[in-house]
């Protein structure tokens, strides 16, 4: 069977110039695909075009084996999900929701039952009967998410459905895309900025860098060993640390001013080692062998600290270790990366 | 197909006009003589009647985008005199250019209302110590009533203009808002965002105005002065003459009068951008 | 498919009346006339239109349209090819006339079959006469009217009697004079042509051009001199007569005139004017004329418009006309061939007391002269003297 | 707008002032007869303007003929104008500028030029002198005007309403009907007013598409003022105005929900 | 001296309601005061009434010691970020940036040069002379972003000024209000969903709750003991795990299905603790005391891992543990708390 929606060749348009190039990609129906992709890349782009809101540049774009590259948008049977929702400010919550299916055809009453369930699911039901110039930033977001869930489509573009939402409200969105992927077998397309939604409901996940764009892999796969320097950057989790990698084949290492790590396979030469939290050892006191380092800064972030250190000699160096770490500024620690993703400096 | 279908509607007709014309000014129809254009080049007087209807034209324009704008930014609230102010300035709509023509007659000239409540506060002693505003070669008594007739249109299109935008950003007038926070006073605000925003959504609606006051008879035919003749008269002088010279210079006329608004639409339609 | 052409005026002017008005029966006519004046519009209205449709089963439908505009019209039906035109009937006169004849947009003849032809004075020069055009039969008269001025009694006690004493009255009275732009005040310049130029026999005979230049230096020089005492020093001029008349009646003027000597009456009952306005004819003589009907080439319905032409030339209609309180239009009649109690009838409407007296008319009617007269004044005064 | 009270209240009597006394002396002169200068108002009243203007049954049929037009150029041109301003507003730049460029011809083509020309197409339709051909008259102004206020409309529309519409499913039809008329309601009343109004003041258009034999009210106020019936003249003039007010009124009125802010 | 900003018994209206409650808040110059709430509980309109957007239902604002609770937006001298940025669609980019300085009058080529500046910071500096119509997502919150620090206010309000942004955009723009907040001495109020921003660059935080909200506090008190349950929620860091605390005083301990906490001082009864990843060992195959827990699901997250476990009897809780950790579904471990904040179940 040919996947629910196979792109071709696309080639996505910005104003006048061809801003992402030959895009490939198939989605199967109930499989999700992430993006992501730097802030200006071209994501909304891919996704209008897809929809059939703006020109292709060239390339074909096929659903359920029709090719649609020439259909009107409401002949696609892909629902599309503006980055900044957009309501229709004369319906209320409740019509906005229940919108698709009315164009459907569907009984007022089952319509609005279903759209009524959607926006449970999505913790805004008590708005059903508000008209959309009332509500919040992050319950627009959610009714007009609701209204494309509702909407049932075979495929499914969502422009950072998850931006706006705090932590609580964000975990049962995800709960609910990850129903409709999975029970409607929608085969979704999912713009974010944010990995956690990725590995939450993408069953794959490629990136868009202004260098050209990543084949589709596994959301862990991704997060475990990002291709390439840029793609690193885009996750957020990688502390990069400078050093050379000296030897070569397996016997490369990496060397830093914390020490020298395994590095089999890196090119010899200057290198950027990116590195997670949990890769990383910290001994207060000098305990192991290795350089000694102060501890300049402490930044505690959420999941993580992160350390500003020094060697004797003068350099510095900064690192993220686990949130457990309690070295403080004036400690004097070693620390021994486990791990390491080593590129060439970009 | 609407596209086809208003090259039709509005493309054939136009066409259909501007060729009689065309072929009138060759002489070609209408018992109409050749040779129009070189007698209307060399014609003093049609020189003044251009330049008077261009005036009044512009002056008139300018004066009710001006009042519409006040106003509309004035009375833009939802208290009682607000929506007062509106529905007075909104009033003289639905009067007929022939009917507001009368009016302004009955009011200006030197023997009208106003003149007759000057002579009553022994502010003149004779009708002829009145200032000449009707019949009167700057054509105030036109551009008055071209203020009076235009004003109420401009400023519908101005609240039509601000409420569809008000209805389109959710929250009230975003824009203003995001001005004055960042320090921008009210004043500011309407000067740097409103205004243009006004000005550029109403520009269609003031050219309009601009073109139909050029060659529109109706008011020129209460108001005029017979010396300089404004244009639109001046073409339907020549045109009911009966001899066929005057007949061809009638439809050279009218393509200049036709050349002059097409300039002015064309140079909106250049000037603006559609970004 | 269009309709078959309808049967032309010429072809029923051969057919016996009876036919003609058999046709016409359960017809409509549309006639394209001035509609301007009320007192014309309720005679046709409420006098004309009844009778026709009660003594004929004809339908009147009188529209506005005059002069110009109706020869444009059945220039640009006719380039259009329109066999069948809009209007049946026209109130035409003078250039009007001339214009549409010499571009064949009159049917005719016919207007000598008329029963009613038998009663008109042809042997009057106005009357018979159209600026000096034969009708030959594509017009039928149906009134006539004088050239007048018209003043007001309380405001000017003394007003000019002549064409000198009116030049003279002006330099007296500066401000206080002016003539419209309109036909009114050309025929005012033409009559004002004639007393400068040895009478309107001067210009007889067609148009002339030598006397025309001598005849408009001389006016055109008097009007000059005349100028800083006109109306905002004569820069301005009004519209057309009905503006004259507002300037009159609010006294920014003190003299106004009408083509119809009598309408300083009806214009003063309808409150135009004030009632204390007269009319008075120039000693030196005023021109008179008459107005016609005609039938344009393609009028829908000619046999109709030749019954309303008969019915405006019955001694009914013309008496009914003539009436101060319904319009005061000369009649075109020769009331010596009409039966006594008829003569009688009009005899008592020509003397009403408010009315330019019949036998001062007669003296001093002048007729029109060949229209190019009027088109080169008219032309010459707009690029001369505006 | 930053005014003070004070300022507003002044400029609210100037605009009454401005706008209410040509209207008022209209209602006076159709109703005073002989009112001259130098009389500041009339000696006294007399109504037979409107008596002979409501019982005379040509003024009638000219009113009929009127609002025949005006009702029907209004529709016809709006439903025309609505669709080709919205998708010159989304066309290309060239068609866009074309549209609107031949939309101000419509309505700057002087009478004499406009109204010969079409009167050749009307006669050669065969429809001269007709009702009809009056109304194809005064339908190219009319769309002239509607089709640059629709332009001007959807130029500033969010167009993303149009998209999410269509990409939940809905066809042209049904965009139309549930998303875009219903927020075009203001828009939609002031086009059949403004439509209305163009028809219904037209004077010169009428007369050579007419032939003269179309009569409608604004040519017999014509014919009034031309004959100095100033007091009839008023009186035309202002019962041409009652209808058209009411026609604004009922496009307010029928604009009401989607148009909060004006009253 | 008296605080920038300060806002006495505050109350916020939503629609015709009184929403949020008598906020009482001080921020010095060069504070910056974080804003944690979840959607709808009334961020957007409490800023939007600081800045004169809004009418206040109660209260006064205070800038400088100046009572501007009457006063026009543009007299209060408080800049205000709207959550959906609104640039002037007819100025171009740069121009956007360069209008508050503009109103206030600086000469054009300073204000451009300013703005520039600000754009450069944003990166967003080669889309200076776009129109905003062209601007992505992203673009348009940087851009709006940029001009309201152009106009160097003494109060910035900034409405989820790092939404739409990816993340190494986001570190920038952190930076650049970090700049902003300390170099001109601005008063910042900071909206967000995300601790990590309030953890870089806000002095304090507070939380906004339907139930009230807290005393602003620093935003490593509030990772580390958040003040309820619902504060805790806010902050997507902890995972919750049920039980029941047993015993009172320094006596009492927490007991769950993996074993034993002691919880010096929380109430007797069920109770819920939150715990983070880096507070709880994971012991593959059994070695220490305690119950032996089968893993049913592992969801390998951004920066932890979601374990599903469950003890012989059929109880099942939800740990985060660390991202090191590998129990994979049908491992036995054990799972040792170390420490957690014991809160009764909501
Ligand atoms: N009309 C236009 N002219 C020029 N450039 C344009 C135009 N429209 C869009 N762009 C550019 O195209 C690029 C892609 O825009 P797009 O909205 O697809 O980005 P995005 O990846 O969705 O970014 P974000 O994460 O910020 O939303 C942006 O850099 C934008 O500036
Ligand atoms: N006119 C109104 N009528 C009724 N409720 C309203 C009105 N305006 C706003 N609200 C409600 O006020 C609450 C607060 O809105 P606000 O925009 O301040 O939320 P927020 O905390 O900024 O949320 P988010 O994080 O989603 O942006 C929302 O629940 C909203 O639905
Ligand atoms: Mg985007
Ligand atoms: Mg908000």
């Amino acid at each position: 069977m040919s996947a629910a929606l196979e792109l071709h060749a696309l080639d996505v348009v910005f104003g006048t110039r061809t801003g992402v190039r030959d895009i490939n990609v198939d989605v199967q129906a109930g499989d999700c695909l992430a993006v992501l992709g730097a802030s200006g890349v071209g994501k909304s782009s891919l996704l209008r075009t897809i929809a059939g809101l703006q020109a292709a540049g060239g390339g074909r774009v096929v659903v359920n084996g029709t090719n649609v590259t020439m259909e009107p948008p409401e002949r696609r049977g892909i629902v599309y999900l503006h980055q900044e929702p957009v309501l229709f400010p004369h319906l209320t919550v409740l019509d906005n929701v229940a919108f698709p299916l009315q164009v459907r055809g569907a009984p007022s009453s089952r319509s609005a039952t279903t759209a009524a369930a959607w926006l449970e699911r999505l913790q805004v039901d008590e708005l059903a009967g508000r008209m959309p110039s009332s509500l919040s930033g992050g319950q627009r977001h959610r009714v007009a998410l609701a209204r494309a869930l509702c909407a049932d489509p075979a495929v499914l573009l969502l422009d950072e459905p998850l931006a706006s939402l705090d932590p609580a409200v964000r975990r049962d969105v995800r709960m609910a895309l990850q129903v409709a992927r999975t029970t409607s077998h929608a085969a979704m397309l999912l713009v974010t900025h944010d990995l956690d939604d990725a590995l939450a409901i993408a069953t794959h996940v490629m990136t868009l860098l202004p260098t050209g764009h990543s084949e589709p892999m596994a959301p862990q796969a991704l997060l475990r060993s990002p291709p390439t320097l840029e793609s690193a950057r885009l996750l957020g989790v990688y502390a990069e640390v400078e050093g050379v990698v000296l030897g070569d084949g397996s016997s490369a290492a990496f060397h830093w001013l914390g020490g020298a790590v395994p590095a089999a396979g890196a090119q010899p030469g200057p290198a950027i080692a990116c590195v997670r939290s949990h890769e990383v050892h910290v001994h207060c006191g000098a305990r192991i062998h290795g350089p000694e380092l102060i501890v300049l800064d402490r930044h505690e972030a959420t999941h993580d600290v992160v350390l500003t250190v020094r060697r004797a000699g003068g350099e510095t160096a900064v690192v993220r270790v686990g949130a457990g770490v309690t070295a403080a500024p004036g400690d004097v620690i070693q620390v021994c990366i486990l791990h390491g993703r080593f590129f060439a400096p970009g | 197909m609407p596209l086809a279908l208003a090259g039709i509607l509005l493309g054939l007709p136009i066409l259909v006009g501007v060729g009689y014309s065309v072929a009138g000014a060759l002489g070609l129809v209408g018992n109409a003589a050749p040779g129009g254009l070189q007698r209307v080049l060399g014609d003093t007087q049609v020189l003044r009647s251009v330049v008077l209807s261009l005036w009044i034209a512009m002056v008139g324009t300018a004066g009710a985008t001006i009042g519409a704008v006040l106003l509309a930014l004035a009375f833009e609230g939802s208290a009682p005199l607000d929506r007062f102010a509106r529905a007075i300035g909104t009033l003289p709509l639905p009067v007929p250019n022939l009917a507001a023509a009368v009016a302004m007659l009955l009011l200006l000239t030197q023997s009208g209302w106003l003149a007759r409540l000057a002579m009553q506060v022994r502010l003149i002693a004779s009708p002829a110590q009145f200032p000449a505003l009707v019949y009167d070669p700057n054509g105030l008594g036109i551009i008055a009533a071209v203020i009076w007739k235009e004003l109420p249109f401009l400023l519908l299109v101005a609240l039509s203009l601000q409420s569809l935008q008000s209805l389109q950003s959710l929250r009230g007038s975003a824009l203003t808002a995001a001005a004055r926070t960042l320090g921008a006073t009210r004043w500011q605000a309407t000067r740097r965002i409103t205004l243009p925003l006004l000005l550029r959504g109403m520009a269609p609606s003031i050219v309009a105005v601009f073109v139909f006051v050029l060659g529109s008879l109706e008011l020129p035919l209460v108001l005029a002065p017979s010396s300089p003749l404004p244009l639109p008269l001046l073409i339907q002088e020549r045109r009911q003459a009966l001899d066929a010279a005057s007949h061809g210079e009638a439809y050279v006329l009218a393509l200049i009068a036709t050349g002059l608004a097409l300039i002015a639409a064309g140079m909106h339609e250049w000037l603006r951008d559609d970004a | 498919g269009r309709p078959a052409p309808p049967v032309s005026a010429a072809a029923l002017a051969t057919a016996p009346w009876d036919s003609v008005v058999a046709r016409a029966r359960g017809t409509t006519v549309v006639w394209r006339m001035w509609r301007g004046d009320p007192s014309v519009n309720t005679f046709i209205d409420r006098w004309v239109a009844p009778r026709l449709l009660a003594q004929y089963g004809i339908t009147l439908q009188a529209v506005n349209g005059q002069g110009n505009e109706l020869v444009d019209q059945l220039t640009v039906e006719r380039e259009a090819g329109a066999t069948t035109g809009t209007a049946s009937l026209l109130w035409i006169n003078g250039e009007t006339f001339a214009a549409l004849r010499s571009r064949n947009l009159l049917a005719g003849p016919w207007s000598q079959v008329l029963p009613a032809a038998a009663l008109v004075d042809s042997a009057s020069p106005i009357v018979s006469r159209d600026f000096e055009q034969d009708p030959a039969g594509y017009e039928s008269p149906w009134g006539t009217v004088q050239l007048a001025l018209i003043y007001d009694a309380v405001r000017t006690p003394q007003p000019p009697r002549t064409f000198a004493e009116l030049a003279a009255w002006i330099r007296a009275h500066p401000g206080r004079f002016t003539y419209d732009q309109g036909f009114t005040g050309a025929t005012l310049l033409k009559s004002w042509l004639y007393a400068l130029n040895g009478g309107a026999s001067t210009f007889a005979g067609g148009f002339d051009s030598t006397a025309y230049l001598a005849g408009r230096t001389r006016l055109f020089g008097l009007l000059d001199s005349l100028r800083p005492a006109l109306w905002r020093k004569g820069t301005q001029y009004p519209a057309d007569v009905a503006a004259m008349h507002r300037l009159f009646a609010n006294g920014e003027i003190d003299i106004s005139m009408s083509v119809n000597q009598n309408e300083a009456v009806t214009k003063a009952m309808q409150g135009v004017i004030p009632a204390s306005s007269r009319a008075l004819i120039l000693r030196d003589g005023t021109i008179a004329n008459t107005h016609f009907v005609g039938i344009p080439f393609n009028a829908p319905n000619a046999a109709g418009a030749m019954v309303v032409a008969n019915l405006l030339l019955s001694p009914e209609a013309q008496l009914e006309k003539q009436r101060p309180a319904v319009w005061a239009d000369g009649t075109v009649l020769r009331l010596a061939t009409l039966p006594p109690s008829w003569r009688m009838r009009f005899d008592s409407v020509l003397n009403d007391p408010r009315l330019v007296p019949a036998d001062s008319l007669r003296a001093s009617a002048r007729p029109e002269v060949s229209p190019r007269y009027h088109e080169r004044l008219q032309d010459d005064w707009r690029r001369l003297m505006r | 707008m930053p005014l003070a009270k004070f300022a507003r209240i002044t400029l609210f009597t100037a605009l009454t002032v401005f706008v209410v006394t040509p209207l008022a002396l209209l209602v006076l002169t159709s109703v005073a007869r002989g009112w001259f200068h130098p009389a500041l108002l009339p000696a006294s009243l007399d109504a037979s303007a409107w008596t002979d203007l409501l019982t005379d049954a040509s003024h009638r049929l000219a009113l009929r003929n009127s609002l025949v037009l005006g009702s029907a150029t209004a529709i016809v041109a709006t439903a025309l104008a609505l669709p080709l301003g919205r998708s010159a507003a989304y066309s290309t730049r060239a068609i866009r500028r074309t549209v609107a460029l031949l939309a101000f011809t419509a309505l700057a083509l002087p009478p004499v030029a406009l109204g010969t020309g079409l009167q050749l197409t009307v006669l050669s339709l065969g429809i001269g002198g007709t009702l009809g051909g009056v109304f194809l008259a005064h339908l190219v102004p009319a769309l002239g005007y509607l089709t640059l206020l629709f332009l001007g409309v959807f130029t500033r529309w969010d167009h993303r309403l149009d998209e999410v519409a269509a990409t939940l499913g809905a066809s042209r039809a049904e965009r139309w009907q549930r998303v875009l008329l219903p927020l075009l309601r203001r828009p939609i009343a002031e086009s059949l007013a403004l439509g209305f109004l163009v028809s219904w003041a037209q004077v010169a258009l009428t007369l050579l598409v007419g032939g003269g034999a179309v009569r409608t009210l604004p040519l017999d106020v014509l014919a009034m003022l031309q004959a100095g019936q100033d007091q009839r003249a008023a009186a035309g003039a202002l019962a041409l105005a009652i209808p058209a007010l009411l026609v604004i009124g009922a496009a307010r009125v029928g604009a009401r929900n989607t148009a909060a802010v004006v009253a």
